[in-house]
């Protein structure tokens, strides 16, 4: 076991070193850099740009770029970011905290919520609820995550039971910590639940047919056989065994906790690092993107290590080869 | 009505439907470019059967209130019109049905730039299943072999390709997909860039099923039928094949059915990046793209109509995977 | 020797700019929505927007232009004259005034704030403003309230240089600029108390991703025509709203007070409950961005791009640019793109731009037939209704566009439909914004494209760069060592000539005649401008929207609530 | 149907399962069905051991799952009627049911490697029951689940009770099925090849800790085996089966000794008649 | 304590021969501490003979089915030699083993879980033959429903997937399953204790009637002492991991010379006997 973490963490570090040189072999593919729009403005010349650009560097071939960045990076420093003229690892750190709270309250929504409705569905088979489950599943997949984010948006706006976005109110600063609290619950419901809504059908279609492989196995009869409640024997006896393709899912939903929530993020303005990831993007401000990017590495290494141990944990028949 | 029929039925509905689109040009009203610009966003063309005395028709019409005296227009059926091809191939122009110039019909309504949307419904079908099945069969069709031959040989096998995976997972493709889109000549087609970052988009999808069905094999391949189809003598391919892998049909049918919808969508949000299929070539993403825009969604009704009609198609396939896992019943044991 | 004057001058509260306008209510909190975040809170270095739009209430300029009357008027400077030859600027700086931290300002701080700015070696983006005649404007301290610029030749809008030029504390940045560290001052990591200006704000917290707050600055120096000291708002709370749906929604939800760059059609959305909720809506008409076609016309023998070098025997052929411009419905895309909230233009000055508009210029309407016309008499023939050119070759050529630009992508798509009726196969390519710059600025590698430019100001000074042929922003062929052609060698002279003549009915029949130029040669086929569109809350007062940037808070400092 | 219903032994004994007309019909996948079980019907007494054979196929396991309300709609008909205590079992709730199941009927399923859920522990498993049945702490179920599995014999080692049904050989699965159905001390357990798994010497002790179950707690039993020792051991009365019907039912000894039915006689005799099995006799070999 | 074997003296070499075979588990679990180790088997050799059947008889949990599958190569011993007519199997690779696999074949202890739950009763059966490449597949149905019916299944049932067996057939179904290919070593694990007395014998005599023909070895594991004396040639008897007796079985049944193999002798007792007892 300790042998196996030792050798998962030393894969960790090779894979998040090579994230880093293709990722930043990757941001190099596309045209034109951070500057580039700048050259457009007839106000500011071709000298400025340059200069700017050699300011930060970006007059070097990309692998002196990248040693660069690498040494940065053993000293803690993920680079600079051109926007804001700053550090880029104060800059994740705040919004990496919010966008955490936010996936994290909503995975685990998701996760609450998928999980008896999956079960549900698998057991109803065929029966009009697993029908109509079938149906809003179906029409949450065809409504694609912007527009049900925009709806949810709108919801809030003609109910005006829900805050339109962002973190806090705008009397945060005179409320009590108690307060505090609950006003970032009441702003935080609405995003998590869109997010939750925009994850579940996926979960819940592969409860569903994890659970419909399992109920036929003998051993479920036995367990009913043996007057074990049915609820037990679903969530006991057959979610275990179903659960192999529940946990690596599980293990995609820690790794994407940074980046799933982006265009919630943007569309309800949470704090996140969706809004700031997405300027960055579109803007090329590369070392945001790369500090992000090595960022959700470190939550894909970790969800997948989980989902991994997970699996070895809870299917005995599994080897853990080590 | 048992498993079998049910995936009939459901084939049959598909196949309809594909029928709907292949012909496009003949189900179409109107070409998918054809802009009436006089008539952005104009609601659905109600059909009409009594005229104003409450007099049946039998042929039924069409009342055009936009301009000045109101003019009926009778619907006429084989009607010839714009031209088109059948399959890409054999000229024709003969539709349907179609109204008389410069009577408009738009049964879903009209678009930004007064194009008829249920014209660009079926032809948007042909480019949107398509790339949704490509892609969908490319992500999940390079996850089965990756994550069956992981978990299957399990060990370092498992390490590399579940490291590659995670290093796929990782990377920034969003770049990819724009160094693409600007490294491509400016002359391939729109059609042709389409179905290129689709297919970009499906390659790069593998890393998620790919471990799904590792981690399915990892348990599937220490079954007890497992190790008596080895006591055979059966090699590790046909092992896989026969044995392994179709314990990971509920998984991979599941997933397929996430998948196309996923990439037929996909184009929604690489219209958000503004990575969507170039203009005017229709497709459903880009014709639900357009209800991303507030406006859109809380004054147009009609816009959310091409997804209204997606979601029974996405329900067929639902229940074809349904059915098919039905008739595959693996007893995990 | 310097103190005891700046104390007495600190009663001095004649030197207070009064300005007329309704008096208002103070206290009270403004809340506006940001597309991003601004990036950072130092005026020298701010590129973008967004945090430009929270500088100018930090800051304040030595002489700005008014944005409702478009002219120039005194700020910090509270007179100037010119010297005779036009070549020297002399700055009359208002007494006793203070930076929001308390700290007096005088003309140290102007001299060391266009020290900073003329520093090659900070890059200011500003800075190449403040380079006249190839030479950067020099600063002289004369006392310590008046100030010499000198220029190396003579400015036709001179005074307009200074708009947005912030002034800097030197007591606080002096530092960090001696010491090296100047690029990485005033980003939004510092504390509060590091920033001080002279804006009607001073900066009071920043919450990353969220908001940031500012808040009255006690030491402003303008007042009303009551004598209340300015600004009225106690706060001014920008929060950071990614999306301009989300921006819309929120403004209709009372959350935001103002709201500006958005589009049509929210503005129609916005306007059907106009009349329920508490706000209004303002169509300004069309501003200074104007948007436009052109072809590329660069000299691509060292590029080896073969294929577009030979339709460029097309965009050359002014018939083949005229009829283009012939078949597009300018109409359309007015309506179609704009809601109709829109103009269409046949040159680069737009109607908003009163002050330089040529009424001469002939507005023709679309004609497919003139199109068709110009095309036969330049030889070109159709074939299957595709058209061909004198050599045979079908034409078709693509046109790049911005793909986050969803208006000019429609715009592309309505111009695409527009020339297949001349039988021309266009392609709309929308790139990523810098895919596609590099494309126009370095390989040329395009064929045509649609852009926009909006100028920062109403005077053609601003467009400096776009009409002379060695501009680097020379947009259809960009950096000519000699001009390309007849047309352009006029328009070279043309643009060189109002930049030094001062007498401004003379600058406009200079500009006149480029305009002219640009209408008949069609370097750029100059499409649409957009309208200007605002909205603020009913409870806003003094709301004074204009067609400049920033088109709804300019007047901040006189903004109130009830 | 030839009637072959012949009361309980002694009429003494409060009837406590009355099956009548029992019916069960499988349907398969292309839509056919399949009889398996034919207007079956029996009586059981309190405490009283009924034995069950027939050949390989004819429907005792059918039976079996019948009584216990086990087979779905979907996957097969059941018609007639189960008397459990005076109620009928077939139109019962599903919740009445599951008291029933476990502490009023168990059972111990044929093939224990597939009855056992593969990613519990043995010893979770057989908790489970208890704890379905009794109001006991997850902890004290445990416990008791422990002392249940050592009753049938596993040795009293953590390695078994924390093991999981793959790591044990045929035998000891089939033991802990056994507690299973016995940890509840229900009051009819059908034992479906209770002891097929296990070796000659764990058989007699199996066969003795049902007697001593029988005796002391008066717990009946349907016994479903093949084995005539098996049955002569525990049977007071012997059923046989032949192609979903019931041929023959009387007390084991009399249907030992004179079997009516050719069936009964095969099921019984067989292994003595066959030709050359004959020569062998064990009593001299004991 | 090693038995000594007298089996092989003065016979022919054997065909299958099993030396020093052991094999040991580790049973732990992910996220605890636990760990126990559990020798299944330790040092046991055997051989079986063209023509002959040798009986595995032994306590429960004893290691049988775990020797039993290691000797049908589906597990790895941890030490030990198997050899094939002298040919050491363990030594080879996995392809070599391929053709290996078709002469040694197993029926396991759990008929069903070693049956694909979604194949058909006929494909099950012919599987052996695809994987071997054998005949074509109109020749693979047809000696698959021979073998159906040799076993006495209904060959009209072969569409059916295992679940719609009974418990019986389905056993029988792995014995057909098990013929299939015509190995020349057999291993049976337990595959008669479902099996009612006619079936009983119908198989046995089968596979009386097929080593004879093919002169085949099989390795018996069974409990059914009865049965044993029935079919075995020699018997084995194991206890904990280890073979304690091994001889003829007709020496066996008449002097059994090991405590335990008394013991278990002395449970077996006819039906007789034990009514008998029952109404004493
Ligand atoms: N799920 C099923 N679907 C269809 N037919 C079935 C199913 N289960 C059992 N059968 C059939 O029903 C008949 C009775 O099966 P059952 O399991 O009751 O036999 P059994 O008496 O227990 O036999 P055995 O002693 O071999 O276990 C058999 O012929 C079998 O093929
Ligand atoms: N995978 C495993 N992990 C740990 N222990 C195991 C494993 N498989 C078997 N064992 C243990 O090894 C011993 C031998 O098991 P095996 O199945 O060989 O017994 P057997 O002789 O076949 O018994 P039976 O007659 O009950 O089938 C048993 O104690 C069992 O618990
Ligand atoms: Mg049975
Ligand atoms: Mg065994």
């Amino acid at each position: 076991m300790t042998r196996y973490l030792t050798r998962r963490l030393a894969h960790a570090a090779l894979l998040l070193l090579a994230v880093s040189v293709f990722s930043f072999a990757l941001l190099q593919l596309a045209p034109g850099d951070f500057f580039a729009p700048l050259k457009l403005n007839p106000q500011i010349s071709a000298r400025t740009v340059e200069g700017l650009r050699a300011q930060y560097g970006l007059d070097r071939p990309w692998p002196v770029r990248y040693g660069h960045w690498l040494r940065g990076v053993f000293h803690g420093d993920l680079g600079p970011s051109f926007a804001y003229n700053s550090p880029v690892a104060p800059l994740l750190a705040v919004r990496a905290r919010n966008t955490l709270l936010l996936t994290g309250t909503a995975m685990l929504w998701a996760w609450l919520i998928a999980i008896p409705l999956g079960i549900v569905s698998a057991v109803r088979r065929g029966k009009w609820s697993d029908r109509a489950g079938g149906v809003v599943t179906s029409a949450l997949l065809t409504i694609p995550d912007l527009v049900l984010f925009l709806a949810i948006l709108l919801l809030a706006v003609r109910s005006g039971w829900f805050p339109t976005g962002g973190m806090v109110s705008t009397a945060f600063g005179e409320l009590s910590g108690r307060g505090r609290a609950m006003d970032i619950a009441y702003h935080l419901f609405l995003p998590a639940l869109a997010l939750a809504i925009a994850t579940l059908p996926a979960l819940v279609r592969h409860i569903r047919s994890a659970m419909i492989e399992v109920l036929q196995a003998p051993f479920i009869r036995a367990a009913r056989a043996h007057g074990i409640s049915e609820y037990r024997v679903l969530l006991r006896y057959a979610l275990p065994v179903a659960a192999n393709p529940l946990i690596s899912l599980f293990g995609f939903s820690v790794a994407t906790m940074l980046s799933a929530s982006l265009l919630v993020e943007v569309i309800l303005s949470w704090p996140g690092i969706g809004p700031l990831l997405l300027e960055a993007i579109l803007a090329k401000d590369v070392y945001v993107v790369l500090g992000t990017v090595m960022l959700s590495s470190v939550f894909l290494v970790l969800g997948n290590l989980v989902a991994d141990l997970l699996l070895f944990a809870v299917d005995p028949r599994i080897r853990m080869e080590s | 009505m048992t498993h079998r029929q049910k995936l009939v039925g459901a084939l049959v509905l598909l196949a309809a439907f594909q029928f709907l689109i292949l012909f496009a040009g003949f189900f179409a009203p109107y070409g998918f470019a054809a802009q009436d610009r006089e008539q952005p966003f104009a609601a659905p063309t109600t059909v009409h059967f009594w005229d104003t005395q409450g007099h049946f028709h039998l042929r039924p019409f069409i009342v055009d209130s936009e301009s000045s005296e109101a003019r009926v227009y009778p619907v006429r059926f084989f009607v010839s019109g714009t031209p088109y091809k059948i399959a890409g191939i054999i000229p024709a122009q003969v539709h349907l049905f179609g109204v008389e110039q410069p009577g408009r019909i738009f049964l879903m309504g009209s678009d930004a730039y007064g194009r008829d949307q249920f014209s660009r419904f079926l032809f948007g079908g042909q480019s949107s299943m398509l790339a949704g099945l490509i892609a969908a069969l490319l992500s999940v069709s390079i996850g089965i072999l990756v994550g069956g031959i992981a978990g299957y040989y399990g060990g370092w096998v498992d390490e590399l390709l579940m490291r590659g995976g995670e290093l796929f997972l990782a990377l920034p493709w969003l770049y990819l997909l724009f160094a693409v889109r600007a490294a491509l000549p400016l002359h391939i087609s729109q059609w042709e860039v389409f179905l290129l970052l689709v297919s970009v988009m499906g390659l790069i999808g593998w890393a998620r099923p790919a471990r799904l069905i590792r981690g399915v094999v990892l348990s599937a391949k220490q079954r007890n039928f497992v190790v008596a189809a080895r006591g055979f003598g059966a090699s590790d391919a046909y092992l896989l094949r026969r044995h392994v892998l179709p314990q990971t049909y509920g998984v991979l049918l599941t997933q397929m059915t996430l998948l196309i919808p996923q990439y037929v969508l996909a184009e929604v949000t690489l219209t958000f990046l503004g990575l969507g299929v170039g203009e005017p070539l229709p497709s459903w993403g880009t014709q639900l793209a357009s209800l991303q825009q507030f406006y859109v969604l809380s004054s147009y009704w009609w816009m959310f109509l091409p997804a209204l009609l997606l979601i029974p198609l996405f329900l067929v396939f639902y229940a074809a995977a349904d059915a098919l896992q039905e008739i595959h019943k693996t007893v995990a044991l | 020797l310097g103190a005891p004057t700046k104390a007495r001058a600190g009663q001095a509260s004649d030197d207070r700019m009064v300005l007329e306008g309704v008096p208002g209510h103070a206290g009270g909190r403004l809340v506006v929505a940001l597309r991003s975040e601004p990036k950072t809170l130092n005026p020298v270095l701010a590129v973008d927007e967004p945090s430009r739009e929270v500088i100018r209430c930090l800051s304040a300029d030595l002489i700005h232009i008014n944005r409702a009357s478009l002219k120039t008027e005194p700020a910090l400077a509270k007179s100037w004259n010119v010297s005779r030859d036009g070549r020297q600027y002399t700055l009359q700086l208002r007494r006793g005034l203070r930076f929001s931290d308390g700290a007096p300002f005088d003309a140290d701080d102007v001299v060391f704030s266009f020290q900073v700015y003329l520093d090659e070696k900070i890059d200011s983006t500003q800075r190449d403003l403040l380079v006249v005649g190839g030479k950067p404007i020099t600063v002289v301290k004369v006392d310590q309230y008046t100030v010499r610029f000198e220029m190396a030749q003579p400015y036709a809008a001179a005074g307009r240089l200074f708009d947005g030029v912030a002034i800097l504390p030197r007591h606080l940045l002096e530092a960090s600029y001696k010491g090296g560290g100047f690029s990485e001052a005033w980003n939004l990591s510092m504390a509060a108390n590091q920033f001080a200006g002279l804006g009607p704000f001073r900066l009071k917290e920043y919450v990353p991703g969220q908001q940031v707050t500012l808040e009255r600055n006690p030491y402003y120096w303008k007042a009303d025509r009551a004598g209340n000291p300015l600004p009225y708002l106690g706060e001014v709370m920008f929060l950071f709203v990614p999306s301009e749906d989300a921006q819309v929604i929120r403004f209709q939800a009372g959350d935001t007070d103002a709201l500006s760059r958005f589009s049509s059609e929210n503005f129609a959305v916005l306007q059907k409950q106009q009349g329920t909720k508490g706000y209004h809506l303002d169509d300004l008409g069309p501003g200074l961005e104007y948007n436009f076609l052109f072809f590329n016309l660069n000299d691509l023998g060292a590029k080896n791009l073969p294929e577009i070098a030979k339709k460029q025997s097309w965009f050359q052929d002014l018939r083949f640019r005229q009829a283009v411009s012939a078949a597009i419905d300018r109409d359309g895309i007015v309506r179609l793109v704009y809601g109709g909230r829109a103009t269409a233009i046949w040159d680069q000055v737009t109607p908003g731009n009163k002050l330089w508009v040529d009424d001469k210029i002939a507005h023709p309407k679309r004609s497919v037939e003139r199109a068709r016309e110009l095309l036969q008499s330049a030889g070109y023939s159709w074939k299957n209704g595709a058209l061909v050119d004198p050599r045979g070759k079908a034409v078709e050529f693509s046109i790049l566009t911005s793909a986050s630009n969803a208006q000019r992508t429609k715009i592309a798509t309505i111009i695409q439909d527009d020339l297949s009726q001349l039988g021309i196969t266009v392609q709309v390519v929308p790139l990523d914004f810098h895919a596609m710059v590099d494309r126009l600025q370095s390989s040329y590698n395009y064929e045509a494209a649609v852009m926009g430019l909006v100028s920062g100001d109403a005077d053609p000074t601003s467009e400096m760069n776009v009409w002379l042929s060695n501009g680097e922003t020379h947009l259809w062929h960009p950096n000519q060592a000699k001009p390309a052609t007849p047309w352009e060698s006029e328009m070279d002279g043309l643009m060189e000539k109002q930049l030094v003549t001062l007498d401004y009915a003379k600058r406009k029949q200079l500009y006149d005649r480029v305009q002219e130029i640009v209408a008949e040669e069609l370097p750029v086929i100059c499409l649409v401008s957009p309208n200007i569109l605002v909205g603020a809350a009913n409870r806003v007062g003094n709301f004074r929207p204009a067609i400049l940037v920033p088109y709804a808070l300019w007047n901040i400092d006189q903004l109130y609530v009830q | 149907m030839r009637d072959c219903w012949a009361r309980p032994v002694g009429d003494c004994l409060e009837t406590l399962l009355a099956v009548k007309n029992l019916n069960v019909a499988y349907r398969s996948a292309d839509g056919s069905t399949q009889v398996a079980v034919e207007n079956a019907s029996c009586e059981i007494g309190a405490g009283e051991v009924l034995g069950l054979m027939g050949e390989s196929g004819c429907g005792k396991t059918s039976i079996a799952l019948a009584l216990l309300g086990l087979l779905g709609a979907e996957q097969a008909q059941v018609s007639g009627s189960i008397q459990f205590r005076g109620k009928e079992l077939l139109t019962m709730g599903e919740r009445e049911m599951r008291e029933i199941r476990g502490s009023g009927i168990s059972m111990v399923f044929q093939e224990p490697g597939i009855a056992l859920n593969p990613v519990m522990r043995v010893r979770e498993q057989v908790a489970e029951v208890i704890h379905a049945h009794k109001q006991m702490s997850w902890e004290k179920c445990q416990e008791e689940a422990q002392s249940a599995l050592v009753r049938v014999g596993l040795p009293d080692t953590p390695r078994i009770f924390s093991a999981y049904p793959h790591q044990l050989s045929g035998g000891q699965r089939q033991r802990v099925t056994l507690a299973q159905a016995l940890a509840c001390e229900p009051a009819l357990v059908i034992a479906d090849e209770p002891t097929a798994a296990v070796d000659a010497r764990s058989q007699q002790e199996l066969l003795r800790l049902l007697q001593q179950l029988q005796r002391e707690m008066g717990i009946a039993i349907l016994m479903i085996s093949h084995s005539a020792e098996v049955q002569a051991r525990l049977a007071d009365r012997l059923m046989v089966m032949e192609r979903g019907r019931i041929v023959e039912q009387g007390r084991f000894e009399e249907l030992y000794r004179r079997p009516s039915h050719p069936c009964t006689r095969a099921m019984l005799r067989a292994p003595m008649a066959a030709d050359d099995a004959e020569e062998l006799d064990f009593a001299t070999v004991t | 304590m090693k038995v000594e074997s007298n089996l092989n003296s003065g016979r022919t070499e054997p065909l299958l021969r099993v030396t020093g075979l052991s094999q040991q588990f580790v049973q732990r679990r992910t996220l605890s501490r636990s760990k126990f180790t559990v020798n299944a088997f330790s040092d046991v050799d055997l051989a079986l003979f063209a023509g002959r059947t040798l009986a595995l008889v032994g306590e429960s949990g004893a290691g049988k089915s775990s020797l039993a599958r290691c000797v049908a190569l589906l597990d790895q011993p941890t030490a030990g030699k198997i050899e094939l007519e002298g040919r050491d199997l363990l030594a080879l690779g996995r392809k070599a083993l391929i053709p290996i696999h078709g002469q040694i074949q197993m029926i396991f202890q759990d008929p069903t879980s070693a049956m694909n739950p979604s194949r058909s009763a006929g494909e099950i059966i012919a599987e052996p033959l695809v994987v071997q490449g054998e005949g074509t597949k109109a020749q693979r149905r047809e000696r698959a429903l021979h073998l159906m019916e040799q076993v006495g299944l209904d060959p009209r049932s072969e569409g059916k997937r295992p679940f719609e067996f009974s418990g019986g057939q389905r056993q029988r179904l792995a014995i057909a399953r098990g013929l299939a290919l015509g190995p020349r070593v057999l291993i049976f694990d337990e595959v008669l204790s479902n099996l009612d007395a006619l079936n009983q014998s119908l198989i046995l005599r089968l596979l009386a009637d097929l080593q004879r023909s093919h002169s085949l070895a099989y390795l018996h594991v069974s409990h059914d002492l009865r049965l044993v004396s029935e079919f075995a040639d020699d018997v084995a008897l194991m206890c904990e991991g280890r073979i304690v007796e091994q001889q003829d079985a007709r020496k066996l049944f008449e002097s059994p010379k090991h405590s335990y193999t008394r013991d278990l002798l002395a449970t077996v007792q006819s039906v007789d006997s034990i009514l008998l007892e029952r109404s004493a």
